[in-house]
């Protein structure tokens, strides 16, 4: 169904309120008036929607019905590790809810043993040897790491050291980090067999080159084999090998950053370690050093003095302060949760099982020829990227295409058009938590779009059908004539009375 | 390991091997150097897998390790206790808003990005603001980034940063900005009134190469900022953009900062709706003027209103280009993973409350902060260090050390408020904050001071 | 969409748990053998499915949004109250949820406070002398009434008295409790405008005459404003006046059963007092009494003994205990809240505003002249029903076709068929929680289905088109070689290993 | 009273009573006698409309009047203290479960309608029967129910109860029968063994006119009744009805009553995963063989499957013929409004822990029940009063008063076992009572003994 605006349920100019606010009527008469000047206070009240608690439920009750989650179907969204979420994780954001940040430590001792806790666990997860729990996301960790290679290169007076190297396979974010932080960025070329070109990486390697940043198993779902040697070539250049743990889910538990020669790591723990994605965020990051690194992790970090967990660990160099506070605590608490659950015997069942999984799916699929592989003969670890070249080029069916038939077959799509060195790109991770007769469903479902494609292009060009809205207008959503970003200007456009996005 | 709640193949093991066709898990990793598996258990957790109930239990004894406050935290900083709607925590427990993820897919996450247009509206009211984006990680961050943009667009490298700006923030905007050699200044503030120094404003403002002024209403101590619009006029005389922090709350008694013409505001969606979770997630908010300059430079996502090939009305990202999977080391900022949810929270608070409750609500804070600041100030020689007029947050000088202050509290398992100086801190009091607790925190208070200066 | 049964989702006959046991070892040591005798022990498992965690939940989920619930849009079900039930609600079963109920009474004064308070608030607001919430529905206290009637009477040496009297519009509990508890029922009809026909009354009340059951407002919404005079009618035989509380929604605060004249009354808290339906239960509910019939409510009681709380309330000529324990506790905490929330003010604009939207909805629609009315000049209260005879004589659309034809547009349908005096009933009851627009929408659409069932009746009966399953076969259903209430007996059935039902 | 959170139309009623065209609410209500109107407000609550912040404080200070214990009781009486998984409150507190009805349209209640067949059908497989209703209130009115239920089917006036059934289960039935003049001829136990005594059985079978037989299994003091069977067949001889009363969750480890061809089967939800709620609400479980005879008569509400004008299957209420709303007096019984939504509860326990998790819970309940027996009794003169084996609760005889160590326990925040007599008690112990736990109620109770011997 279609639902109303929020600005557009209440049509009868009703006074409600959907919440009563508790007044306290001695305060009142003790204070009596308010001291504000005159000048700041606010002459018309915003213009919210004045609702019932019951419009309000319904409403977004109803909106909730028009999306789709992990737990209505699977989502196979390369990169995205759009795993189960255990429901008792949400019994653990107990332990911080009601906490204030900068409360007593001593009031806190339980949040500040599980950050510890988490710290030392997510060392031994990555082989690193310490952890920084400070950063809200991936990227932000990424960034941090960047910026830890900066200062890194500052420090041992190498300012020279302009340049950072990322894989052409690598996630967005890789090159974003890299630029946020001051960074030129280089691409390295991947080979024929997907993995990183290591002619060109001893080519391009000199003094300039202030760090690789790299995802292994990277996009294409490979590992990287060469890694001990990127690893020395990097090395030799007085460069930080910088790991985007993205991807770690496919070798969780089977091989570490650390012991593959990698210098910092950032995790993502809404992919890794189970924090519900919620529709985009919030997450949760980790970012992990090695050696003389670990100086500049974020702070502050947690230690135990005399039997009391302290947040006083500052580490020498560090690069300052992340996020506000602490990073996603509340978050940590899910991921703390989850990983009591899984066990070291858990932890290496999700390397195992989500690579079983991916290599099943292929198996399922190999034999439409118009799903191609790169090095179609290595196997895959978290996730495979597929190409319908064919598709495209014989019926005019591109990856968006089968992406939006998906949908209509009730399967969330895959990520599509990444990495952007394979052309038509379906990128699929099925995680280690779907069962077997998901993956042959969706297998099943994969195999008939690309039948459908071949025999009705037309028809599949026009879905999805299945939806509650048909495929949408992007150049209308993004045209400075007809964008429109918030209500207000929705509201505006209507009379005519807005001007030109410029 | 032949079963486990989560891993659901376990049992398949070998037949889904076999329709690969190699013959041991161990293969698929065969292209894995020898020397970097691990061929031993990873020391972490339990050491085995825990049942649901042990992991209750180990999660019951780390809530256990914290203590229970007998009233609600008298602290803020720009986190703030509040009540928080049922409403709000049982719309953002649905499955199909909580395990979604970032809408690639407009067809089917029509409910997703209808609940963020909406967060983006309702906070574009509550700012008078055209353009709000779905969220970044928190204000600091929103800030970083604010100045970040503020440099992308005008090129210039100097930032004016109040010193009666949240400290915290500050520190995140210096992390930031480490990479790029943006400069900041700070800008005094009047030590009797706790407002910005205008004349220190002037003459920083007299640098060259100036790229943003900031300022933050209510600042740190809770002050109001008079001359807030004077401030935003330097700025546009500067040709410096102006970026304005706010907490979302007072907004409900004051001006907006739309109606003075912030070029950028940022602030915190923590006061609406959501719980304190030690520090993060937090909610941070972020929008800017009707400028394509500026909208154009800005970070996060956005979503906006188009129509599908029936010409029915829809919602979709908009202004992906700016984006990092997209535009990579072009892209405006590296954000992907954001607080989606979180503003939905947002959006659900603010729909519940209504134009009426926000005033309500607003106002009972400054009942309740204006009530604990004068009991407080009817102690002896306990006064208010500045002069202006607060909300929410507010600065206490104490005649005796505040730390034995304090440590008393603690002992009445009371949290205080933040240390400022070794005799004065700043309180934060909200409307969880009931007169029988802020009663209790005076006497408390009070009796400490009695005793220490009768000793 | 469609959603396997929960006995398909494996069918790789992979062995897997939702939910891991915890065991201990330490114990397992203890304790080596298990000394069930052998004659006794299972040998085959329960034919129970085997799935994750995820499979479940997924499973569920999707069940779930193939429902529909007053959180989703109006249930103008007649006669069943289908307020909204706040969210505030849920919280307040952290008072009830873990406590056995034979703890200790001193571990649960919390508890047996608020089941005194409620005892108090429901007495009341009944204008009963006493009430007891040992009742675990609507139907079982009414069952309980009735037994108090028969214990009462047969205490008065009148074992004479045989008969109940049950109004015509009653609910068809009322006649089923009074067969429970033995009485042979007699019906009293209404006259012309809907309420009970006083002469008739007056002709068949005597001797033999227990008790009369009435429902005031009666299920056509209408007060039986010679309540006062039935009342007298009834005492005189020395009968007692049984109230059904599950209409009092629309006088709620506004008029009470006690000084009405009734001796008994039975509340409904899942209708009047915002307990969630829960999809058929759970509910709570009251019984209440006034005068000598306090000594006949169930036990036990709350009592407050030196200022404790005490279970030991037995009234002396108590009917025994209806439910195993104390009642539904945990629905009684719901209701508590729910009358926190109210206050007195708000418990009387519940009687005011359900009235106003009953009546509202009447004015919205007293155009459509084939949407009939008995007494159509009297006021409703909680409930209004129409008749659309008209509709079925003249173009063969029943009540029936246009409850489908509602849930085509979005909404829930009312009652229909009931009361049986009307001939094609429906039976709308919008509660006070609904708004004005949804009102308006619901006045909408039916009228565009009276006008589509006048101009193109044929694609009415197709109705409902737009949920996830057509019209279904209700012979198919029931039929003896048909019939499948289990799994079990499904999997026999495709087998053809199963014998009629007979 | 302007404003309501629950009531929409506060501001709106001049303008809705127009439409109606009256000029007063008190115009709607003018058909009710002057005399009866209560022109007041009532005396209920906390005198005004509480926001929701101060109902949460209500609620807060009723559970802080409750006394939070140090281990989960161990009491029992036939409900017992259980883990609850996470998934199953997540399921039921879906809005579309929680807040939907009776499904009247099953159209658009296939999810409710396929959840209770899947409730239905997963019970039966626990029972080894072949139609189960979709719920009653408990244990103790399923019971009654199945008493009046035979009483309908053949008339007769007498039944056989165990006097080792659940006394409280027995109390409801006295209650319900009481209109029908059925009575209850109650059946002696071996006070060596506990169990059932076939001697008494025999004789009391004898009397004419028994309408059913009633066996508990595993009995009120948890005892396994090893000649079950032998009880059914007595009854099949009488041409009486069997009932048999079962713990679900011992289902894991003995046998069905299926399979030895019980009429009737009651038992309580409750311990597959539900809360103790104060002992309600709980969930009546009823089952009858593939027989046409019983199923009729049958209380409470039935889904089955069926098929759609297109052919593709579908679930709604069966057999309604039954039932109050459409039979009235001559229904199978008045049960409307039952436990649906525990149903669900059950359904997804049972789906959750599967065919091998509940024989493993049910071993784990077996071992742990049995530790804390052994652990009893090797205290001094500590001794458990029968001979034969149990489940899950236990009676245990003590050489001092057992009120004596109840007080004992109740100063620790322990709640002991359920007092039978004098000197015994019947405990519960179940896969929440830990070791620890275990081990504390123990030391407690020998702390209390030797306290007691010594003095």
């Amino acid at each position: 169904w279609d639902e109303p605006l929020i600005f557009e349920l209440n049509n009868s100019g009703a006074n409600r309120q959907g919440l009563l606010i508790n007044k306290d009527d001695e305060i009142r008469s003790e204070i009596k008036e308010m001291k504000i000047p005159k000048n700041l206070l606010r002459e018309n009240g915003p213009n919210l929607p004045s609702l019932s608690e019951l419009e309000v439920v319904r409403h977004f009750i109803r909106l909730s019905q028009m999306n789709f989650g992990v737990d209505v179907g699977i989502m196979p969204l390369g990169s995205c590790t759009m795993k189960y979420n255990p429901k008792i994780e949400e019994k653990a954001t107990a332990i911080t809810e009601s906490h204030h940040p900068l409360e007593d430590e001593d009031h806190v001792q339980g949040i500040l043993e599980m950050i510890y806790e988490l710290q030392n666990w997510f060392s031994e997860i990555t082989g690193m040897d310490e952890c920084s729990l400070q950063v809200p996301a991936g990227s932000a960790g990424e960034f941090a790491g960047v910026l830890m290679i900066k200062k890194y290169h500052e420090d041992h007076n190498r300012n020279y050291k302009d340049t950072m190297l990322v894989a052409d396979t690598a996630h967005g974010t890789n090159p974003a980090s890299a630029a946020m932080a001051g960074y030129k960025v280089m691409y390295v070329k991947s080979n024929g067999e997907g993995l990183v070109d290591m002619d060109i990486l001893r080519e391009i390697v000199n003094d300039k080159t202030a760090g690789f940043m790299l995802t292994n198993p990277n996009t294409l779902g490979l590992f990287e084999e060469n890694i001990l040697e990127i690893s020395k070539i990097i090395h030799s250049a007085n460069a930080i090998l910088y790991y985007d743990g993205a991807n770690l889910n496919g070798v969780l538990g089977i091989a570490r950053p650390g012991d593959m020669g990698f210098d910092i790591v950032h995790l993502n723990l809404h992919k890794t370690f189970a924090v519900p994605h919620g529709g985009g965020g919030p997450g949760a990051g980790a970012i992990c050093a090695k050696g003389e690194l670990v100086n500049y992790l974020p702070y502050p970090m947690v230690e135990k003095v005399n039997g009391k967990y302290r947040l006083s660990k500052i580490p020498k160099n560090s690069v300052g302060k992340i996020a506000t506070f602490y990073g996603n605590v509340g978050n940590l608490a899910r991921s703390f949760a989850y990983l009591l659950g899984l066990g070291p015997q858990g932890v290496q069942m999700v390397g195992k099982m989500s690579t079983l999984a991916t290599n099943y799916l292929i198996a399922k699929l190999r034999d439409i020829k118009e799903l191609e592989l790169i090095a179609p003969n290595r196997h895959r670890k978290h996730e495979v990227v597929f190409s319908v070249k064919q598709l495209m080029e014989n019926y005019g069916v591109s990856a968006n295409d089968v992406a939006k038939a998906l949908l209509d077959s009730g399967f969330y799509a895959p990520t599509i058009y990444f990495p952007p060195i394979i052309e038509e790109a379906l990128m699929i991770e099925p995680t280690e938590t779907e069962s077997k007769e998901t993956l042959d469903m969706f297998a099943e479902a994969l195999k008939k779009i690309v039948e459908d494609a071949k025999r009705n292009p037309e028809q599949l060009l026009k879905s999805p059908s299945n939806t509650s809205i048909a495929r949408l207008d992007q150049a209308y959503a993004n045209h400075p004539s007809t964008i429109t970003p918030t209500y207000r200007v929705l509201k505006l456009r209507r009379m005519g009375k807005i001007n030109y996005l410029k | 390991m032949y079963k486990h709640p989560w891993l659901p193949n376990l049992d398949l093991i070998d037949e889904m091997l076999k329709e690969i066709g190699v013959n041991s898990l161990d293969e698929l990793f065969n292209d894995i150097p020898a020397e970097i598996k691990i061929n031993r258990l990873l020391n972490v957790a339990k050491g085995k897998p825990l049942s649901e109930y042990e992991i209750e239990k180990e999660i019951n004894e780390k809530v256990k390790k914290n203590v229970e406050l007998q009233a609600p935290p008298f602290i803020g900083a720009g986190i703030c206790p509040h009540y928080i709607p049922n409403v709000v925590k049982f719309i953002i427990g649905r499955s199909e808003f909580y395990t979604s993820y970032t809408p690639y897919q407009p067809e089917i996450s029509q409910g997703l990005l209808q609940a963020l247009f909406e967060y983006q509206s309702l906070m574009a009211e509550l700012l008078d603001m055209d353009v709000v984006n779905a969220s970044m990680y928190d204000w600091g961050s929103a800030l970083a980034e604010a100045v970040l943009m503020a440099n992308r667009i005008n090129g210039k490298k100097t930032v004016l940063v109040p010193e009666n700006a949240n400290p915290f923030h500050k520190e995140v905007v210096r992390t930031w900005i480490g990479g790029k050699g943006i400069k900041i200044e700070e800008v005094k503030y009047d030590k009797n009134s706790g407002e910005l120094d205008l004349e220190d404003l002037e003459k920083k403002s007299n640098i060259d190469d100036i790229s943003a002024i900031y300022i933050q209403q209510p600042n740190f101590f809770g002050i109001f900022e008079s001359n807030i619009e004077h401030v935003i006029d330097v700025a546009k005389h500067k040709r410096a953009l102006s970026i304005v922090g706010v907490n979302p709350l007072s907004l409900g008694l004051i001006k907006p900062p739309g109606s003075y013409e912030a070029d950028i505001v940022v602030g915190d969606g923590q006061e609406l709706g959501l719980p304190l979770n030690f520090g993060g997630p937090l909610m941070g908010v972020f929008a800017v003027r009707w400028d394509m300059s500026l909208v154009r430079q800005m970070p996060g996502r956005i979503v906006g209103i188009t129509k599908d090939t029936n010409g029915k009305m829809g919602f979709t990202l908009i202004l992906q280009t700016r984006e990092q999977f997209i535009k990579r080391e072009k892209a405006t900022s590296n954000i992907t993973t954001n607080e989606a949810l979180l503003a939905i929270a947002n959006a659900v608070y603010l729909s519940l409350l209504g134009k009426e409750g926000m005033r309500e609500l607003a106002e009972e804070i400054y009942f309740r902060s204006h009530y604990a600041a004068k009991k407080l100030t009817e102690i002896d020689n306990v006064s208010m260090p500045f002069r202006s007029d607060f909300f929410e947050e507010f600065a206490i000088r104490f005649p005796i050390e505040y730390d034995k202050i304090s440590n008393k509290l603690k002992e009445r398992k009371l949290q205080g408020g933040l240390k400022l100086s070794d005799y004065t801190s700043l309180f934060c009091v909200t409307e969880v904050h009931d007169k029988k607790s802020i009663d209790l925190l005076v006497s408390t208070i009070q009796e400490m001071i009695n005793g220490v200066e009768t000793s």
